[in-house]
């Protein structure tokens, strides 16, 4: 339960998300349930995107991270966690956030993960513009992230 | 003090971040974004709908009554869209 | 949405959860959010156990693994979903059962993975037995278990 | 018929499998498992807990009451502890 079973990473490089969630799962027989959540960059039919970019307020962005993930650690008894949070110009299909949970049950890990990403989506100092064939637009917050966040209250 | 733009209130007020001194009678956000919408018309639009600004003095998140106090840093910005 | 975008897998090898993940995740620009979820053999101080078997009913298990695959994805909307299950000896760390699950959005990846995983512990047939320095013993079915599934009702 | 055991009916019963033939009179799950007790007190006790006792016909989950009909397979075995 010490604080460094959680670990925050903010970084504008890629990551390999089977490759975290191995190292993450590495010596863990006390644990028998992970959950890895990863938020990928979007485009679809309806609205092909070429990129996106996450613009982001390093030092409050760090600082939110960590204080978001030590809510979720703390709550849910999580035995380790992980959040990577990227910023910068991202193509479709890229990896933009990763969240990873451990616990003794699968209950635990599947709430820390999930308590987790509905409070980065309103709480973690991110705004995503996206850029389409024809321009450029700031994605809107939504109401739906602000419902999801109030579940945990 | 410093006052920072995040998102679209960077690109409408063109600029990443400036000093400000405001008079001794600003006491909180709210009067802050008053008088800065007083002195220039484009903050008076990008301020227009007031739920739309976030704000985070010294790196804490506060809500519009906060006072100043001796805070360095005012950031402004829209609602964050993170994960 | 074909029923190839639903894969279930019974097997006694073990299997690379991350190398599975990414596996699962390639070729993926119209989903947003993907969740996995592992289970792993679990060895804790209060219970220290040298194996675990999972003895499985071989042809009610692969049609329920599949049947039960299916409503998830069905319910959730999802755009894909794999469920791996192992039956035979696993040692501790070890994984059992991974379900992968890829939505449009977190909520319909975390719930239809969380749905699964609620119908698989009381409607898929395997035994766990656990040994341990001081014997063997059936693990019990949960009443938690029962009440997990009746949230989905 | 054949009837299959798992987990600790298996165990407890000592054989994975036998073919059984009973009377005509046994037409549900339930009847066949009390005419099973008559002849075997392994059985008796093995079932004394109904409750803990589930039973799958020709490869689908059933309850007690569910008629044999024609099946040519009856499962019993422990409550599942799956993933």
């Amino acid at each position: 339960m010490a604080a460094s079973a959680i670990i925050v990473r903010l970084q504008s490089e890629t990551f390999d998300p089977g490759a975290e969630s191995n190292a993450f799962l590495s010596g863990t027989e006390a644990a028998g349930a992970a959950v890895t959540f990863t938020g990928l960059v979007r485009s679809t039919p309806d609205n092909p995107i070429l990129s996106m970019t996450l613009e982001h307020y390093p030092a409050l962005a760090q600082s939110q991270l960590e204080k978001i993930s030590k809510q979720a650690f703390e709550r849910f008894s999580l035995i380790k966690l992980t959040t990577i949070h990227r910023y910068g110009t991202l193509a479709p299909g890229e990896p933009i956030v990763q969240v990873m949970t451990l616990a003794g049950h699968r209950k635990a890990a599947f709430e820390g993960a999930q308590f987790l990403m509905d409070y980065l989506k309103t709480g973690a100092p991110f705004w995503k513009k996206e850029r389409s064939a024809t321009g450029e637009n700031w994605v809107a917050a939504k109401t739906a992230d602000d419902s999801a966040k109030e579940r945990w209250e | 003090m410093k006052i920072l733009y995040f998102a679209w209130l960077r690109e409408r007020l063109n600029r990443n971040d400036e000093e400000v001194n405001p008079p001794q009678q600003v006491k909180t956000v709210a009067q802050l974004m008053d008088w800065l919408s007083e002195n220039d018309e484009a903050f008076e639009m990008a301020f227009s709908d007031r739920s739309l600004i976030k704000t985070a003095l010294d790196e804490e998140i506060v809500e519009h009554d906060t006072e100043l106090g001796n805070a360095g840093t005012l950031a402004f910005f829209p609602p964050m869209t993170g994960g």
